[in-house]
């Protein structure tokens, strides 16, 4: 598909009753929010990202997809940063809920990276893949779309390679598409579903030709040119030899325990539960908030918290990640999309500080 | 059953935290309906005696009278809340302990002898124990409105003790120290407020005074080597609202 | 033996600090009146020194939590002044908005929730709405709508956080101004209907000859900007203020008070705005005025109330103006450039004309700060009042006097916590 | 997936249902027995030794709390409460006729019937012989089908210990009941000292025996260390772990402990799984 034709996914995704959310500019950094056509896509912007670094910078191509990650993940949709629950009112022998239970959306996720597709599959497995499922994830997530990018380029603090999540787009995903600039700017396009394929026929494409294919691979190929990795192979176990190791001390020194990596890594889903009532005492709500294992509180049983110090909430953090996740959900919790360390406000390094777990004499392997 | 009895006390402050509760324009009656304002008196003339059953003090202890006004409150008083930064802190009067008290008096009053004064500015807690501490500077109404209510119904006030930084990621608010490189004390400073400043593109300027657990060193060594600010301005940062508050005060005093 | 009498009011309610008055009657004459400021002192003007010049409106804010945005405006005024910059166009009118609000919020919090149970003889708005909560719940919105001018330019209703030196640190979009302008038009009828209501109290007969002071500008009525003038001629610059006003420390108070050189206590506030501004009042605030029976001048300070009233109603108006027109500056603020030099500005607070002056040095550290806010400059003036107040009114009993005195104090929305550089009540009658 | 195992599916997992207060039971100064019956709406609750409910003090809060009852009796629903902070004063305040809500039966059971031939040492520190009863009610009931059964119960001090009627009955039943305080004056003529001192009371082979074991941390672990090093098999030794919990179906990440999910995985959890875990500080 021509690039100048991309506002016809916008309309075919709005005829279909679709809420399009997807990457534009806002605040100094490119956000995902509601948009609605091409016009409010970042073009010809990219992201220039380091550890506790992010600054927007023009590009000369007109590229619409010419960056990587930003501040926001999908997560903010189908895991709500904050939520109401319900709202209650006590009526003689039975509770009468006031609320509509919320309805849920339909969403087009448009610009979906291969490494945040592996961290809603992660979600997924989170929210409904065990003995109880989250309603109100599973619906939005059934009725909503990937529309995914192939990443052309790597940031400065992606490790998706490492990880085994990406660049390329391989799995669940409705559409994907590769942006190609050179001979002509256009999109190659593949369906990874019925709705994506019953989508794609909407729009104005030409078959993809050998050469295009190959200008394709070769693009997601300068994605996978990533400076950052981690030595995932038994770092499960690794870790779990190191609980006691002074590292995490020394890591404390620098962590902020500010809970900024945890907001912002796509796959994180703690959450506090809130009970409230209303000044006659008659009504009542619950509501669901983010919350994270460096807040304090997160571990408070009676007497006291059971995780009183910066160091453990560093390890709970990097263990559940990186070893723990395996025993709770088959995979582990990182995807490699470096956002826990751009954002970051003292700019700590996961894959550094698992290195110098790992190797504490120093040396990269 | 009758109503509790509310008291407002007022100590060295501007004020602003006890008007946070008539700025609840759409909750006041509602308030005035739940509990009996016998002691407020910014709202009130009629301002009845103790003892009461829940006081919100505001302001912080400057005077010998007030060291002594402050202990009456605590024996009426069955439980005591304390109010925004000057009563937690010893708010932004408490730049005087850094400083010489008596110089400062030569500084503003024409006549020093009729000014009496204590050379610190302390919060309320060091003088009377104080069942529950509310930060801000000033205090978020929404908050206040939650202590109230929580009182009211015997539970626990949903104020919770993160960073700024968790109220920043949950509006979405992009952080302006990662992608603007500027000073933010959000990482180090109690929320509450919502993360108002990072939302108009500044930095966290600390109103809400030290999170638990608060690592202001390794913050100000990342914004002195990797977002240029002075020491000075370090120093600055720190001592504002809440310089009196232990985290913050020795984190200003070691810049300088 | 001579008769003595006093009348105290220990602890004076409904104002903003606190403070007493003291009031001595012997042989059937006033002797002294005393408004007695204990609010302890905060020494802002001491430990502004050494700070930086763009701190400066975060800092006095502190000052007073019912007008920070005064604070504010007058500290960035002469910051800028210091610094040679002006700051005109779309900003300067954003600034007129978010100082509309807080007069707003403040006229209205001192209307509804101060002032008017004097007249109708209630303790507090909680009274009152007992009693016609139809009325309480208008001033309720009336006065939310101040704030959310205030909330929505400033960040929060109390310390605003989007001031800076050179103009705002984020400009809300054109789809939050346009919320709020429909919510101000809401609130256009219920500032009418204020003024109605507060036009039908009983006004005690106290025409005093005030020499009066405010700021006044050629096209405007006076917010931010203007030249310092008086009923008596006086026309200067805001700059050579201390050339004609000077601050003396009387033993009673923790505030100074202010008198012209020339002449002695004068007075700030709305009718001095009102008296020497009324032809720039908004149309609808003019005609209001008139329908509230106000003349050009009015020289009784039991009807400040009504005047709020009807600033009000201007500055409702003005907010609308401003947010008709909704230019939007390019960008945020412009910038500032430190400098060594001295900056004097003045703005007008709720309560009056709020100076401050301040030396900077060239990394733009404050070496030198000093802050006149609107009630100690009145504080002579107050006094002065209850003396001639009180003296047509010696037979009446202790508890009635007290009760008038206070109101006759309430007349001047005093904020004592503000006067930190300002009241309690003792009748004393020997 | 396979360390949840499926127990409900709720359409609204986090949505109290309502009962009812039927009876209180004062126990003790601060511990309180709540007898349930559901609300309008709520359905009669079956559920296994060692399980949980969150139990919602309206717009107070909602905590867990194990069910103390009798499970084979499904007619009414028993927990006992001690009021430690805000949300379980609320509960322990609450009159009969009072609205609960309810979310549950949550977690792990105590494998009781699993342990039919060997013996069994059922020991209790505090509240935690609440959770406890349930399993101590099937064994009595249930007692032919078991070696020995010996209960080791500590309090802090003889006006804090709970059940008298049912430890009694448990004497009866055939089960050896030893108690002990930490603190007592010169009326006690009872044991003094912590749980483990009661072992060496205790009649049971190690060989052949299981344990259950629920009450603060320390105490769990000195006692499975103690039973253990008495030659007990540890795969045979359970404990019952508290972590903070919100929503006590794995989506709140609060109640973790390394790989264990407590509401999911536990709170019931066989020795060897939390031996290492608990050993380590602020995990
Ligand atoms: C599986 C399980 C079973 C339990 N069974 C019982 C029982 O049968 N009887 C009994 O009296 N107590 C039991 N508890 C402990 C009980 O949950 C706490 O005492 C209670 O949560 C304290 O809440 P609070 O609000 O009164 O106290 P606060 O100290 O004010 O606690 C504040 C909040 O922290 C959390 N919290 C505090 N302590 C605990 C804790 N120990 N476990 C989990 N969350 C906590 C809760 O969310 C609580 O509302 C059990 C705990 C668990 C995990
Ligand atoms: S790392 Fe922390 S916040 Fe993230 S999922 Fe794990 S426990 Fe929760
Ligand atoms: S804490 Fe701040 S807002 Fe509150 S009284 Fe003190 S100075 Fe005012
Ligand atoms: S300075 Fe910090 S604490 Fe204060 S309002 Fe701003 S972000 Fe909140």
């Amino acid at each position: 598909m021509p690039a100048d034709r991309l506002d016809r996914l916008f309309e075919a995704l709005i005829a279909r009753g679709y809420l399009c959310v997807g990457p534009t500019l806002r605040e100094g950094a490119i956000v995902y929010d509601e948009i609605s056509s091409s016009a409010d896509l970042p073009q010809g912007w990219t992201d220039e990202q380091g550890p506790g670094h992010y600054r927007l910078r023009q590009r000369a191509d007109g590229a619409w997809f010419g960056y990587v990650v930003g501040p926001h993940s999908w997560k903010k949709y189908l895991f709500e940063p904050e939520r109401r629950l319900w709202q209650l009112k006590r009526a003689g022998q039975r509770f009468e809920r006031t609320d509509e239970p919320p309805t849920p959306k339909r969403y087009a996720f448009i610009g979906v990276r291969a490494c945040e597709i592996a961290a809603l599959r992660i979600q997924d497995r989170v929210f409904a893949g065990g003995s109880f499922v989250e309603p109100g994830y599973a619906r939005t997530r059934e009725q909503s779309l990937v529309i995914a990018v192939n990443c052309t380029q790597a940031a400065a603090t992606c490790f998706c390679v490492a990880m085994n999540t990406g660049p390329e787009v391989r799995e669940g995903y409705d559409l994907a598409l590769t942006e190609i600039l050179e001979p002509s700017h256009c999109f190659v396009i593949g369906a990874g579903s019925e709705r994506g394929r019953e989508l794609l026929s909407a729009l104005p494409t030409a078959p993809c030709t050998a050469e295009l294919q190959q200008a394709a691979k070769t693009a997601v190929a300068q994605a996978s040119r990533q400076t950052r990795t981690m030595e995932t192979a038994g770092l499960k176990e690794l870790l779990q030899k190191n609980l006691e190791s002074p590292q995490w001390q020394d890591i404390a020194t620098r962590c902020l325990s500010c809970a900024n990596c945890t907001m912002a890594c796509p796959t994180c889903f703690c959450s506090s539960v809130e009970d409230t009532s209303d000044l006659t005492g008659d009504h009542a709500e619950r509501w669901q908030r983010w919350d994270s294992c460096f807040n304090p509180d997160f571990s408070y049983i009676h007497g006291g918290e059971v995780r009183q110090t910066t160091a453990s909430r560093y390890r709970q953090w990097m263990t559940h990640k990186l070893s723990t996740w395996f025993d709770q959900f088959g995979s582990s919790g990182c995807v490699g999309c470096g956002r826990c360390i751009t954002w970051c406000p003292v700019g700590i390094d996961l894959t550094e500080e698992v290195r110098k777990m790992t190797q504490p004499e120093g040396g990269r392997p | 059953m009758a109503k509790p009895r509310l008291a407002v006390w007022k100590f060295a402050s501007c004020d602003g935290c006890q008007l946070s509760l008539l700025d609840c324009e759409d909750e006041l009656l509602a308030v005035a309906g739940a509990v009996d304002l016998a002691y407020f008196p910014e709202a009130s003339s009629d301002m009845r005696p103790g003892p009461y059953d829940l006081s919100l003090v505001e302001g912080s202890i400057t005077t010998t009278h007030d060291a002594e006004r402050i202990l009456e409150v605590r024996r009426q008083s069955r439980v005591v809340i304390t109010i925004g930064a000057c009563a937690t802190a010893g708010g932004i009067q408490a730049l005087r302990n850094f400083a010489d008290v008596e110089e400062f008096t030569r500084a503003v009053y024409a006549t020093p002898a009729y000014i009496k004064t204590l050379k610190t500015s302390t919060p309320i807690a060091d003088h009377i124990h104080v069942d529950f501490e509310l930060r801000g500077c000033p205090i978020n109404k929404y908050q206040l409105l939650e202590v109230i209510n929580a009182f009211l119904h015997g539970r626990k006030p949903l104020v919770r003790a993160h960073s700024v930084c968790v109220e920043c990621k949950r509006k979405g608010t992009v952080c302006v120290t990662v992608a603007r490189g500027e000073p933010c004390l959000g990482p180090v400073t109690h929320g509450g407020c919502g993360a108002l400043c990072p939302s108009y593109h500044r930095g966290c300027f600390g109103c809400y005074g030290p999170k638990e657990l608060p690592n202001t060193s390794s913050l100000a060594h990342w914004a002195r080597t990797e977002l240029g600010a002075s020491e000075a301005d370090i120093a600055r940062l720190y001592h504002n609202f809440n310089a009196w508050s232990e985290p913050f005060r020795q984190e200003g005093q070691s810049h300088g | 033996m001579v008769e003595q009498r006093t009348i105290k009011v220990d602890y004076m309610a409904r104002v903003e600090g606190e403070g007493a008055l003291d009031i001595l009657i012997e042989d059937q004459a006033v002797k002294d009146v005393k408004l007695r400021i204990f609010e302890p002192p905060r020494f802002f003007e001491a430990f502004l020194r050494g700070r930086g010049f763009m701190e400066a409106p975060d800092i006095t804010a502190r000052i007073c939590g019912i007008c920070p945005v005064a604070y504010q405006m007058s500290a960035v005024h002469a910051m800028e002044g210091a610094c040679g910059v002006k700051v005109d166009g779309p900003l300067r009118a954003l600034r007129r908005l978010l100082y509309c609000g807080e007069w707003i919020e403040s006229h209205v919090l001192h209307i509804y929730m101060l002032h008017a149970p004097d007249f109708l003889g209630k303790h507090s708005v909680v009274e009152l709405a007992a009693q016609h909560p139809e009325i309480v719940r208008r001033g309720l919105r009336l006065k939310k709508a101040g704030n959310e001018i205030v909330a929505l330019l400033g960040g929060r209703e109390i310390h605003p956080i989007n001031v800076r030196v050179g103009g705002f640190y984020r400009i809300p979009t054109p789809g939050e101004f346009a919320t709020l302008a429909e919510k101000l038009k809401a609130a256009r009828d219920d500032a009418l209907a204020t003024v109605a209501w507060v036009k039908g109290f009983e006004f005690p007969d106290f025409e005093q000859d005030y020499e009066f002071v405010s700021l006044s500008h050629p096209t405007e009525y006076p917010f931010n900007e203007g030249r310092i003038v008086s009923s008596r001629g006086l026309n200067i610059d805001a700059r050579d203020y201390h050339d004609h006003f000077a601050e003396e420390h009387v033993p009673h108070s923790t505030a100074l008070h202010c008198r012209l050189k020339a002449r002695g206590h004068y007075k700030v506030g709305p009718l001095a705005r009102y008296a020497l501004n009324y032809d720039l009042l908004a149309p609808r605030a003019r005609q209001a005025a008139q329908d509230a029976g106000l003349g050009r001048v009015c020289r009784n300070p039991f009807q400040s109330i009504v005047v709020r009233a009807v600033e009000t109603v201007h500055a409702l108006e003005e907010a609308l103006r401003i947010l008709e027109r909704a230019e939007r500056p390019e960008k945020p603020f412009v910038e500032v450039r430190p400098r060594a030099g001295r900056g004097l500005a003045a703005t007008e607070a709720p309560r009056g004309m709020l100076h401050h002056t301040y030396e900077l040095d060239e990394q733009g550290r404050i070496t030198f700060a000093q802050i006149i806010p609107p009630t100690s400059q009145n504080q002579a003036t107050i006094e002065a009042d209850l003396r001639r107040f009180i003296a047509p009114r010696l037979h009446l009993p202790d508890d009635q006097l007290r009760w008038q005195c206070e109101q006759a104090v309430r007349n001047y929305d005093p904020c004592i916590s503000c006067s930190t550089h300002f009241l309690k009540l003792n009748v004393e009658r020997r | 997936m396979e360390s949840r195992r499926p127990e409900t599916v709720a359409a609204e997992p986090l949505l109290p249902q309502p009962w009812i207060v039927r009876e209180v039971i004062r126990e003790t100064g601060d511990v309180v027995t709540l007898s349930l019956q559901p609300g309008e709406g709520a359905a009669a609750m079956s559920f296994g030794p060692g399980q949980f409910n969150m139990l919602y003090a309206f717009g107070v809060g909602e905590v867990p709390i194990s069910i103390s009852g009798d499970p084979a009796d499904a007619s009414r629903l028993i927990h006992t409460i001690r009021d430690v902070g805000l949300v379980s004063r609320a509960l322990c305040g609450l009159q009969p006729g009072a609205l609960v809500g309810v979310r549950g039966p949550f977690g792990s059971r105590w494998p009781v019937e699993d342990q039919a031939g060997h013996d069994v040492v059922v020991a209790a520190g505090g509240i935690g012989l609440a959770p406890l009863r349930p399993a101590l009610y099937h064994l009595a009931r249930h007692r032919a089908r078991y070696g020995n059964v010996v209960l080791l119960y500590g309090a802090r001090k003889p006006d804090e210990l709970l059940f008298g009627v049912e430890l009694e009955a448990w004497r009866q039943a055939g089960i050896q009941v030893e108690v002990t305080v930490d603190h007592a004056d010169a009326a006690w003529r009872g044991n003094l000292g912590v749980v483990t001192t009661l072992i060496r009371h205790a009649r049971f082979t190690p060989e052949k025996a299981a344990a259950f074991i629920c009450g603060p941390e320390v105490m769990m672990r000195f006692t499975a260390a103690a039973l253990e090093e008495r030659g007990m098999a540890p795969e045979r030794l359970f404990i019952s772990m508290e972590r903070n919990m919100k929503c006590a179906v794995g989506f709140c990440g609060h109640c973790q402990l390394g790989p264990e999910f407590i509401c999911m995985d536990g709170p019931v959890f066989a020795w060897p799984r939390m031996r290492r875990l608990i050993a380590i500080r602020e995990l």
